[in-house]
């Protein structure tokens, strides 16, 4: 039983992985493609901020200098394949991801030591000021990062593995699946070693580290490596599916992407990033179909993660698990439905005021074109819409909180 | 009988404030000595020079006749010394097991190791394990350090301390703010784990002093003003007018 | 030559100063709060943004005074409802709180005011030459400037050496639990100094909105010079803040004056090296922009407590 | 041959029955893959806007062949891997015509893709119609069928600026500053050489590059300007970068023309007004006076209905793709694509032709400074761009090292 425990989630994630394509359209794919190098870039991130405590803003200098190495490598599959011989020749692009690891990792092994010697605001700034450099950087060596227009190869090239052909999204889907799976274990088994453990000691408490032998740097800088590499492979798994790295996979708001994705989904919690990830990646590729305000909306879902649920959408499924092994569902269901619907009229009358807003300054409004609405920003109608949502809203609000001070 | 701990004329001072002045101290293999004094004596500066969170200004001191002074705290833990904290100082986040078992890690050989299980490192497991029984705590082997109520918080931090298996342990008024119970609990763990070690101990009960200790060393105003066994240092008239002269009066 | 370095100087000093009306808010915030606020450079767009949108009804100096009292409520407001909020939760916490909204501020403001940069202008009388040199004139907006920064810095030091409420900013920056047991009402005094804060960026704004584009990029391209300056002049110290300011403001204009490449230091050593290779064509003035983030690793590995900061942050 | 007959066969019948019943042929479809949300949208919206305007206008003349024309937006927040994403999008939604101008980061990726999308997928190809991506090497080394141009490239504008300063003896000392990414070296390199050729007297006194969008204070690159006493200076700069050099120009007195790319971004003409006057010289395939009352018309319904300035490039675009699907009598892409190769169009400037050898537009060009009290000014102020020189497509021509490989 506990046996099974243990390995259902990995036995679980398997099969939606086999099953995915049969239920999943064309367009999907290419996202989900997307999702599964997003997934394994927020949990490598989350081995520094989550797992080790260091707030990273140059995490992203990791992925997109391991996507050069992967793409620079698969030229030189490309090359050394047209001529039949050398080392390259005989290297599947299928591995090219562990390329961008050593890429990654060999950078944080480079630069790492000074940054480690404390966490906190200081390390901060300073992976900031590694982030900002290495972004213009770029730009300066165009023989290396391709300038502007970056540097771009073909994935169908050197020796084929498990005959993926990687022509279409759907192969490159099941060369995803492999990665996603291999990196999302390695990861997990990381935080199960006495390294991963002591990445969390140092995290809780650097100064007790040295009087149980530890010095907190020593820790830092391992897991900064390891966290560097598996960002690279990340960036190993983009250059095979995009086939073009571009100067904008290190810059700053790659590196904030993580942090989004990471934080959204929960950095207590394993799967936290994994759910942040699958939903960012979705906001982000999709949203923007249905409003001219989709950042906004992604960084208001961030805000509000950040002010009302400090354990990210992960810690809700907790909460969620944690009551129904303890068999309390059916007392805290009405709670739970309260909550949802003040929530939910929250957001609507947010949604709505966002979109008025943006129906008086820009004159059109996307969103209630899609949904075929009429909304006239001049009337007072809509707005005193969005009061009422907000008043219900807030008013149930006040009643779960009433309740859950009554039980508690 | 040989010193395990000697301290030859150890100074220090912030700016031109002097806290310890030529501390002389030997601390025999497998005694329990306590070192008491009044407030603001500078134990715990003394202690924090002792385990390397402080670097002394002056003197020397000796680890089994090997100078460890100006190490770092972790090789200071390495040559076998350990120390506790005054206040609880413990990963709050990890459960009591995970605790003992990080403070085991570098001295069962697991280093930094990140190619086997935590759960596969036999030795600190085993050891952890033991730790956990000896301090009481089995039953709240999983429970979230940061979430265990304050005794048991102090009997980790003492647990978290002897798991190295240091030969010489340094512990910071383990009993401070206890119940009379939970002192006596405290008492039984400090005696237990001084059987087989070298003890140091900050105290400011006098109870728990006398109980325990085979030697006391007076410290007052950053000297020593009288080191030697319980009744002797009772009987002391110097010890009487600088310390418990000044607890009658 | 001389022309060169007159100038240089005088744009120097006045980017420099720049610099530090915007920073000195952060200096306080950072240093009394710990928090280092990723939005500061929202709140200096806001000012701008307002000044404009004031401007256009009331007249530009009255915009000057209003501006800043409006950014100053907004962050009152976002610290008593926000950052208090998260504040329980840690320093990471707030870093990502105020990163979020940094966000969000962009967004808004884009929201409201469009994509496109606003003609926020300076009134005309103040465009004419303050003084010409070299046949070079110098406008009188940029003089003026100059002596509202410098009043700023003025104004500052007196609330902070010679009023109460300076003193007790002070003895917080330096013992920030000590001043709660001194029977202070500290979330309040918080609050307070995270809305003057903010009020500080927000004047930088109306200021440096019409020299510096009024777009809705400006916050993300001066944020992280921002944080630059606060942790290279050290933390609780606006001496400090002031001298990086001016640092940064020099270094950088001194290094686009005189660009020489890698290839002409090479050859002051008599090393012979391609003049446009990619290496060797780098010029300091391409690598300008970039010091001030060279300054921020370097500080922060081998300087961490900065210029002037009592301790690290 | 029997398939075209066949497909005229097709096509006449839909015609038929659209004629007898309202039932039209289904429409064709474009997704225009360019920054629509997010502080760029600056760019991607005036270009959504102007296609959907002149969309109205050729749907009301019967679409291409009879197939209505219908505008998709896909936002890429012009960041090259979004914009595969994008494209996958689009692909997999049935979309076959990809419109893209912004940024050739993104141009790059979406050619190399789609190049690698119609080898992989003989069977459904996809076309792509880029407006102002200017990279020279779309059109020459990295030519591909599926790509056309309908801008000038980086090249031929640099070839007529400096015929026009070789022209004029006045100027005597050049000043180059630039970006420092490829484009802006590009911009440098072409200038200084083809200056070296035209005019070997001319003096070189100042080329300078500052960091992509980093600056925020162009007064010591003013200064430098002054120093160097130069006639005239060379700029690609785009964006803020622009607006900010214009800006303190006219702070210090620098009353030089500036010979520009991108003068007319919009935003610029509102930021820097005045102060541009006689100073932002443009080069591009129109101007503002609109002597053509039928394009004046335009340009002002343009403004009112969208808020956007006509873009006549965009139009001059879709128009001429509409000639190209009537001429094939098909809006199949293959089909459409040759159609296009060679094809004349009269456009608002003179004779257009896409020349078939490397798909680069061949147009007249114009170039204008910026005047106020302009009879129709741009952006809803008095200012816009007047004519001082015009070039028309012979003299705009440069040749290709293009090799076109063409589909059986």
């Amino acid at each position: 039983m506990t046996v099974f425990r243990a390995f259902a989630p990995w036995v679980i994630s398997l099969a939606v992985l086999l099953l995915l394509p049969a239920v999943t359209s064309g367009s999907a794919v290419s996202v989900i493609n997307v999702i599964a190098i997003h997934i394994v870039f927020a949990l490598s991130y989350n081995m520094l901020l989550g797992q080790g405590g260091m707030l990273s803003f140059g995490h992203a200098a990791f992925f997109g200098l391991g996507s050069y190495a992967a793409i620079h490598a698969m030229n030189a599959i490309g090359d050394a394949a047209y001529a039949g011989t050398g080392f390259w020749a005989h290297f599947p692009v299928f591995l090219l991801p562990l390329v961008g690891f050593a890429g990654g990792a060999l950078v944080a092994l480079v630069v790492g030591w000074p940054f480690c010697r404390r966490a906190g605001t200081a390390f901060a700034m300073i992976t900031l000021g590694l982030g900002e450099l290495v972004a213009t950087g770029t730009q300066m060596f165009p023989s290396v990062f391709g300038g502007e227009t970056g540097v771009f190869s073909n994935r169908m090239v050197g020796p084929v593995w498990f005959g993926l052909e990687l022509a279409q999204p759907a192969d490159v889907y099941w060369f995803m699946a492999f990665w996603v799976f291999a990196a999302v274990l390695a990861m997990w088994a990381f935080t199960r070693t006495p390294l991963g453990r002591l990445s969390n000691a140092v995290r809780d408490n650097p100064d007790r580290m040295q009087f149980i032998g530890y010095p907190p740097r020593n820790v830092r800088f391992l897991v900064f490596i390891a966290s560097g590499g598996m960002a690279g492979l990340a960036g190993g798994m983009a250059a095979v599916n995009y086939e073009i790295v571009t100067p904008e996979s290190l810059s700053l708001l790659a590196s904030g992407l993580a942090l989004l994705m990471a934080a959204v989904g929960g950095l207590g919690i394993f799967y936290g990033p994994i759910v942040g990830a699958i939903l960012v990646t979705v906001m982000n590729s999709l949203l923007s179909d249905y409003t001219d305000a989709a950042v906004l909306y992604v960084g208001l879902v961030f805000l509000a993660v950040v002010l009302f649920a400090p354990s990210g959408l992960a810690g809700g499924i907790e909460h969620v698990r944690q009551a129904w092994h303890g068999k309390q569902v059916a007392a805290k269901a009405p709670r739970w439905l309260a909550g949802t619907l003040s929530v939910t009229a929250l957001c609507m009358a947010l949604v709505l005021a966002v979109e008025l807003v943006y129906l008086l300054s820009h004159g059109t409004d996307k969103l209630a074109d899609t949904l075929g609405m009429e909304l006239d920003a001049s009337s007072p109608l809509p707005w005193a819409a969005v009061i009422l949502l907000l008043a219900t809203g807030y008013g149930l609000w006040r009643l779960t909180a009433k309740s859950l001070e009554a039980t508690s | 009988m040989s010193a395990a701990l000697s301290i030859r004329d150890l100074t220090k001072n912030f700016g031109p404030a002097e806290v310890i002045r030529g501390v002389n101290l030997d601390v025999r293999q497998g005694e329990i000595h306590a070192v008491i004094g009044p407030n603001g004596a500078g134990k715990s500066t003394f202690f924090n020079l002792i385990s390397g969170a402080l670097r002394a200004s002056g003197g020397d001191i000796l680890l089994h006749g090997e100078r460890i002074n100006g190490l770092a705290p972790q090789d200071i833990q390495q040559r076998g010394l350990a120390r506790s904290f005054q206040v609880s100082n413990v990963f709050d986040n990890l459960s009591v097991f995970e605790n003992l078992r990080c403070a085991c890690f570098k001295n069962s050989g697991a280093g930094y190791v990140f190619w086997r299980a935590a759960t596969g490192m036999g030795g600190a497991n085993r050891r952890a394990e033991e730790v956990l029984d000896m301090i009481g705590l089995r039953a709240l082997r999983d429970a979230p350090a940061g979430a265990l109520p304050y005794a048991s918080q102090r009997a980790l931090e003492i647990g978290m301390t002897i798991a190295g298996d240091a030969g010489v342990v340094l512990l910071d008024e383990p009993t401070a703010g206890m119940s009379n119970t939970e002192t006596g609990q405290a008492i039984e763990l400090i005696r237990q784990v001084g059987a087989d070690r070298t003890l140091m101990i900050v105290e400011h009960d006098m109870g728990v002093v006398f109980e325990l200790a085979d030697r006391i060393s007076v410290l007052v105003y950053g000297e020593i003003v009288a080191t030697g066994t319980p009744e002797a240092i009772r009987n002391d008239p110097r010890v009487k007018e600088a310390y418990l002269g000044e607890e009658a009066a | 030559m001389l022309e060169t370095i007159v100038f240089s100087t005088l744009n120097g000093v006045l980017y420099g100063l720049l610099l530090f009306m915007l920073s000195s808010g952060l200096t306080l915030i950072f240093s009394m709060m710990g928090v280092l606020n990723f939005a500061h450079a929202s709140f200096y767009m806001l000012g701008a943004y307002f000044a404009y949108a004031l401007g256009l009804h009331i007249g530009f100096w009255p915009a000057l005074f209003l501006a800043p009292c409006l950014v100053a409520v907004i962050g009152a407001v976002v610290e008593r409802y926000g950052l208090r909020r998260v504040h329980v939760n840690g320093h990471v916490a707030e870093l990502l709180f105020t990163f979020g909204l940094a966000y969000v501020i962009d967004e808004l403001v884009h929201l409201f005011w469009g994509s496109i940069p606003v003609s926020y202008v300076p009134p005309d009388y103040m465009q004419n030459a303050l003084f010409t040199l070299f046949g070079t004139d110098y406008s009188i907006y940029r003089g003026v400037t100059m002596m509202i920064a410098v009043f700023m810095f003025a104004a500052l030091w007196f609330l902070l050496k010679k009023t109460r409420v300076g003193m007790m900013i002070r003895a917080a920056l330096t013992h920030g639990d000590m001043v709660g047991h001194l029977g202070h009402n500290v979330p309040r005094l918080f609050m307070g100094v995270f809305g003057f804060g903010c009020a500080l960026a927000g004047l930088a704004g109306v200021i440096g909105g019409p020299l510096l584009n009024t777009e809705p990029g400006m916050a993300q391209t001066l944020g992280p010079i921002v944080f630059v300056v606060v942790v290279v002049g050290g933390m609780g110290s606006l001496i400090g803040a002031f001298y990086a300011s001016l640092l940064i403001g020099l270094l950088q204009t001194f290094f686009v004056a005189f660009d020489a490449s890698i290839a002409d230091l090479l050859g002051v050593f008599g090393v012979q090296a391609d003049p446009y290779g990619e290496v060797t064509g780098i010029t300091l003035a391409s690598l300008a922009p970039m010091t001030p983030f060279i300054l921020l690793v370097l500080i922060l590995i081998f300087r961490p407590r900065g210029l002037m900061g009592e301790l690290e942050p | 041959m029997v398939k075209t007959i066949f497909n005229r066969f097709a096509v006449s019948l839909l015609l038929l029955a659209g004629a007898a019943n309202a039932a039209d042929p289904e429409p064709v479809r474009f997704a225009l893959i360019d920054p629509l949300t997010g502080p760029m949208s600056v760019v991607g919206q005036p270009a959504l806007e102007q296609l959907k305007f002149t969309a109205d206008r050729l749907n009301e003349e019967g679409g291409i062949d009879g197939h209505e024309i219908r505008i998709v937006g896909f936002d890429n927040k012009i960041n090259p891997q979004e914009s595969l994403v994008q494209l996958q999008k689009a692909i997999d939604d049935g979309i076959r015509y990809i419109i893209q101008g912004n940024g050739s980061s993104v141009g790059s990726a979406l050619l190399a893709s789609i190049n690698k999308h119609n080898q992989r997928n003989p069977e459904d190809r996809v076309v792509y119609f880029n407006y102002a991506a200017i990279e020279p090497s779309f059109t020459n080394e990295r030519c591909s069928f599926w790509h056309f141009r309908f801008d000038a490239n980086a090249d031929m504008k640099m070839n007529m600026l400096t015929d026009w300063v070789a022209g004029n003896d006045d100027f005597k000392k050049v000043f180059l500053i630039n970006q420092d990414y490829s484009f802006g070296q590009a911009v440098s390199e072409a200038a200084m050489r083809m200056l070296k050729e035209k005019r070997p007297d001319i003096e070189i006194v100042g080329n300078i590059f500052h960091p992509l969008g980093k600056v925020k204070d162009f007064s010591p690159y003013i200064s430098k300007i002054k120093s160097s006493d130069a006639d005239v200076v060379i700029t690609g700069n785009w964006g803020q970068d622009i607006n900010l050099l214009i800006k303190s120009a006219s702070e210090y007195g620098v009353d030089i023309p500036f010979l520009t790319y991108y003068g007319n971004t919009p935003g610029t003409i509102t930021q820097v007004g005045e102060k541009g006057v006689d100073r932002i010289y443009l080069i591009s395939e129109y101007h503002g006076d609109f002597n053509d009352p039928e394009i004046a018309e335009r340009q002002e319904n343009m403004y009112a209905q969208t808020g956007w300035d006509l873009y006549p490039r965009v139009s001059v675009m879709l128009e001429m793709i509409k000639k190209a699907g009537d001429k094939a009598g098909s809006v199949e892409p293959v089909q459409l694509a040759r159609a296009l190769e060679g094809l004349r169009f009269k456009s608002m400037a003179g004779d257009v032709t896409m020349r078939a050898s490397d798909h680069q537009i061949q147009m007249p060009t114009f170039i204008s400074v910026l005047k106020n009290n302009m009879s129709h000014g741009a952006e809803g102020t008095d200012f816009n761009f007047h004519e001082v020189a015009a070039f028309n497509a012979e003299q705009a021509t440069l040749p290709t090292s293009c090799r076109m490989r063409r589909p059986k």
